[in-house]
């Protein structure tokens, strides 16, 4: 975990009202490992006051990339930031998928919306340790769709302009209960109600499953307590340092 | 640049310098070992423990406000004796001053708390949480009154002799009256102030922001007021005050010490920049070289305040 | 867009929606005349009048903070008199209520303040500010005592049969204390809240920023802080409770609607956007409209705070 | 007084640390007269939450400019606005120069540092009523001195740099003092320590006076009461709305 004011390289749009910000610092790209995070001081000011957490989308060389959708003042500021202008970078932070165990062979990549973002990271990774990868990729409509860096893409959308017409995890569903893949692991990320519906599919096929959760964060590393996670066995994690990668058995979402 | 001076001695404990990490925003000084080197910081205190562990409070526990936050994390922590037995090891090798926060539902257990930790070494001080918002028994409750402030300090005391501070809550109308019952009682000195009770509201879902529905502001949307408080129990009473609330540059820092604070905490802003107490006291001490000033102590309390008309008078 | 119903009664006058301007911080109404249709704000809240001219305390008056700003005008105003002969003429003409606020140092100044502005039309009610932090006398002192609120309160009900709005101050422990005192003597609502006490200091100089050394925080910043102190009293109290503090959009009013603010005023902002009232008005009309309400008034304390373990509680 | 969302055309470096920033606002072009000012809003957020005082430096068409020292974060701001981007601007403001009136013939401009931004309009206007106009410029150093737009400019450094070494009320006063100047009437603005000599030397030769003050203010048209200015009779004018030109001898420095 490092601290460091990052030269902006520039912004990319990559779907609608979603885009991709690249920004330097080798040690950050060197680092991190799939399903870590960011948090990003965007502007000097007191307001907004916090980091705001992503995850990192990308590396290449030097070059770190997140992507990321305009919700708010935190990305609307990120959005607006020149080239040679700076941000102010702390990580990577987090606990990273578990991908290197010997306990499976497929990794299953389930993907809704934005959680698309720790993905490209984690297919790499998972081809860097020999495992197969098929991606589950579901979005609003075509236009909200961030495929890139990814392998065996099937797509879903919601209004059926592009790929399944359904939730991803209805057509993940399809091809696991079909046992598709040799010894799968699902790897999910997305909003809440979708991966409580990965959980039950997990549960129910008896599929090992990590999910990576999002929610508000203060620090970002385990030293304000204020992103609790409900632990099955009583008590709470911590989201940013306990997390945000957990294995679905541990928490009640 | 010449050497300015910036220890300074509390209940014979000496802190490097005057400006200490905050209760609850810096872990249990472990976590941000990597981001800053704790020794130059003038001191660390714990995040509030008590006797048990506690879980601390359901989500949602935080939530950003205009240049503020509020939290509600409820008091989670690891307890006293897991504190002992899992943090204290490292903390006594830090180089520098570590106090330690307790926070309580009821007076014997302040006293359960100090006398366990009292039993080990490592623990420079204490410093007493007698109002945090964000619980349910005791916490705030206790801050409000002058008899129950009095009471625990009273009882903590006979308990110790290394330096015992006592935080205050802002959320009351005259906070020197609280400052005073615990001056009275032999505390060494008083830290100003807690945070503020706020609330934000989700208009989508017509529910509270927080679970707890209220929660505590801090950041620098707090910063007059801390100010405001520490201006007037500085005039109450005669020991030291800590000035706490928004503290994020030197200049938020020196405006402490100028009122009348012998040493600040930064608080929030170690949540944006962990090394953010460390910058401050550099900046401190590079004012004071430019004004000429060896030593910071010499700035506590020098506000030039006569040409000014106290409207606190009239409410004090 | 169908038509949402914004106007609510109060002590029998109509207010033609819920977003009012705030006490100080619209003039007397005319000097927004160019940049805003002053008819189409729910209603407006003169600057404080005291029974002769005041002229405010000296500079420096204001000052910003991190999302706010302190101010501390010492109640400059042109008397109760000058306020009649030269301003009552044009707010008689305004077409949207108008409520006078006063301000006094003597519980008799506030009387033959009020019996004064009873003698002529265009006043459609009071609000009585017990609760100014900038003036040494009076002010602040009536606004932290319950009794001191009960008496104000009673012996102005005696004198009007118009709506009277008691104005509190945050700066207490109980809020609700001080608005039950209010209720009990016959007020018919409270406004909530003036502005919080703060400081902030000049470190070049070492003086106070403001000549007052201490003023009244307000703005964003102190948005969490009333809305926490509505939640209080609206939990305390059955009459209405008019919401103020850090009010500048549309979702801002409606968080202080939710929590249970009849009505809510603009201040700051003000400032920054004179027209910020009518704005925020059409906003709220909006967001009814999307949510299927047809009143405004349906949303009033709806805030679904039954999950929430509310940590009021443990020190109301 | 009008509100207007006007769009930048573009900022140019004028001096140290010292820039011009040009707007488009036919409707403030038009409507403003040498001495008023504008209160600006920098940025969407709250923080710094409130606008900011600039007089009006220059007019042409349909365009605005202002003149600023970067000092604090609304000027910072101000000076990162890229072209086409917008500033709330609320103007004009405040009470302009006498410059219309018959006492005098000369108008005699003393400007200390960016005391000279309502400068070239009070030129423009002299010549339009069909005034002399003599300018005293004074600046911290060569690198400080913004002259465009002015005529006779006379020039005072405080280093000796450019000009008169020395402050350019002592530079005035030769001049003034000598009675080199038909029927004078000074206009001065800039720092209080500077407008305070003014004064002296207007009052010691007996020489009609106007300044422009500068202090804190937050609405800028007299509905906070947050910006008092002591009257010689007693009691307050307000900056922004009774000012922020005074004739010298109504008010206490
Ligand atoms: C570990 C982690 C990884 C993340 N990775 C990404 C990513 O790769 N790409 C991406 O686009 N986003 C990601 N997010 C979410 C991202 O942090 C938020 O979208 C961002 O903080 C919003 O900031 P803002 O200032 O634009 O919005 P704000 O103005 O802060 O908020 C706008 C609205 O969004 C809500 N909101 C704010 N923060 C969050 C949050 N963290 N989760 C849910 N709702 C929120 C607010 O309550 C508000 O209603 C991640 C979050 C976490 C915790
Ligand atoms: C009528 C009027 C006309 C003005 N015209 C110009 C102009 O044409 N060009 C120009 O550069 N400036 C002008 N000013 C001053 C200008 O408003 C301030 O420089 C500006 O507000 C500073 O904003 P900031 O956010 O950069 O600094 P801040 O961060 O607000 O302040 C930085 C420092 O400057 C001090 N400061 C802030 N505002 C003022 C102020 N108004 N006067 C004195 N000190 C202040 C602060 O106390 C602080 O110490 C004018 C002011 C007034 C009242
Ligand atoms: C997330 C968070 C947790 C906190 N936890 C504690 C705590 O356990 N004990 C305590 O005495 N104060 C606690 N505080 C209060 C801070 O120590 C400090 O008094 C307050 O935040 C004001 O300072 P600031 O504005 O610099 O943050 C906490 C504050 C925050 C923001
Ligand atoms: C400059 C200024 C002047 C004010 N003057 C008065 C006043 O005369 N009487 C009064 O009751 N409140 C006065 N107030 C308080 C406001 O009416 C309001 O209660 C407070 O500012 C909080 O609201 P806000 O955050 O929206 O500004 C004043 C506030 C400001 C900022
Ligand atoms: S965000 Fe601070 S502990 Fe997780
Ligand atoms: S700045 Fe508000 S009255 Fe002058």
């Amino acid at each position: 975990m490092i601290q460091e004011l990052c030269v902006v390289l520039g912004h990319r749009p990559a779907g609608e009202n979603i885009f991709t910000l690249g920004f330097t610092s080798p040690a950050i790209a060197r680092m991190t490992r799939a399903g870590q995070f960011l948090n990003i001081k965007v502007g000097g000011g007191a307001d907004p006051l916090l980091r705001r957490p992503f995850s990192v989308y990308h590396t290449d060389g030097a070059v770190v990339e997140i992507v990321f959708n305009v919700i708010g003042r935190g990305t609307a500021a990120l959005c607006r930031k020149q080239p040679g202008e700076t941000i102010d970078v702390l990580g990577p932070l987090g606990v990273p998928f578990g991908i290197e165990t010997p306990d499976f062979e497929t990794g299953v990549l389930v993907a809704g919306g934005l959680g698309v973002a720790p993905m490209p990271l984690a297919t790499r990774a998972l081809r860097a340790s020999g495992k197969q990868v098929v991606t589950f990729l579901g979005a609003h409509n075509a236009g909200s769709i961030v495929a890139a860096h990814l392998l065996n893409v099937r797509l879903s959308t919601d209004d059926g302009s592009s790929g399944f017409h359904g939730t991803v995890v209805d057509l993940a569903r399809q091809s696991l209960a079909r046992r598709e893949f040799r010894r799968p692991k699902i790897f999910a990320c997305g909003p809440t109600a979708m991966l409580r519906a990965v959980a039950r599919l997990a549960e129910e096929l008896e599929i090992a499953c990590e999910v990576s959760l999002e929610g508000p964060m203060a620090c970002g590393f385990g030293i304000c307590q204020g992103c609790p996670v409900e632990l099955a066995g009583g008590g709470y994690a911590l989201m940013c340092k306990d997390g945000p990668v957990f294995d679905i058995r541990r928490i009640i979402l | 640049m010449t050497i300015v001076r910036s220890s300074f001695t509390l209940g014979g404990v000496v802190f490097k310098n005057r400006v200490l990490v905050a209760s609850g925003t810096f872990g249990y000084g472990d976590e941000c070992a990597d981001l800053v080197d704790v020794s130059r910081i003038g001191g660390l205190i714990t995040k509030s423990l008590s006797l048990n562990p506690r879980d601390g409070n359901p989500p949602r526990r935080i939530a950003g406000t205009a240049s503020g936050m509020l939290n509600s994390i409820g008091l989670a922590n690891i307890g006293a004796r897991r504190f002992i037995a899992e943090k204290l090891p490292y903390l006594s090798r830090v180089e520098t001053a570590v106090v330690a926060n307790i926070a309580a539902g009821t007076v014997e257990e302040y006293c359960e708390v100090l006398s366990l930790l009292e039993q080990h070494e490592g623990v420079d001080g204490y410093e007493i949480n007698v109002s945090c918002p964000n619980v349910r028994e005791g916490g705030l409750s206790f801050g409000t009154s002058c008899p129950a402030t009095a009471d625990i300090t009273r009882r903590l005391r006979a308990l110790t002799r290394k330096p015992l501070i006592i935080k205050l809550t802002p959320n009351v109308t005259h906070i020197s009256e609280i400052a005073r019952a615990a001056e009275a009682e032999g505390a060494d000195a008083l830290s100003v102030m807690n945070t503020v009770i706020g609330m934000a509201v989700d208009v989508k879902t017509r529910k509270p922001v927080l679970s707890t529905v209220t929660g505590g502001l801090s950041g620098p949307a707090v910063k007059p007021i801390a100010l405001a408080k520490v201006f007037e129990v500085v005039r109450a009473v005669k020991i030291p005050v800590i000035g706490i609330g928004g503290i994020c540059t030197p200049t938020d820092a020196l405006e402490f010490l100028i009122t009348g604070a012998s040493a600040v905490q930064v608080g929030t802003q170690n949540f944006i920049d962990p090394a953010a107490a460390v910058t401050i006291a550099e900046g401190i001490s590079k004012f004071c070289d430019e004004q000429g000033i060896r030593d910071v102590g010499e700035l506590v309390g020098t506000l030039d305040a006569k040409t000014g008309v106290s409207v606190l008078e009239s409410w004090l």
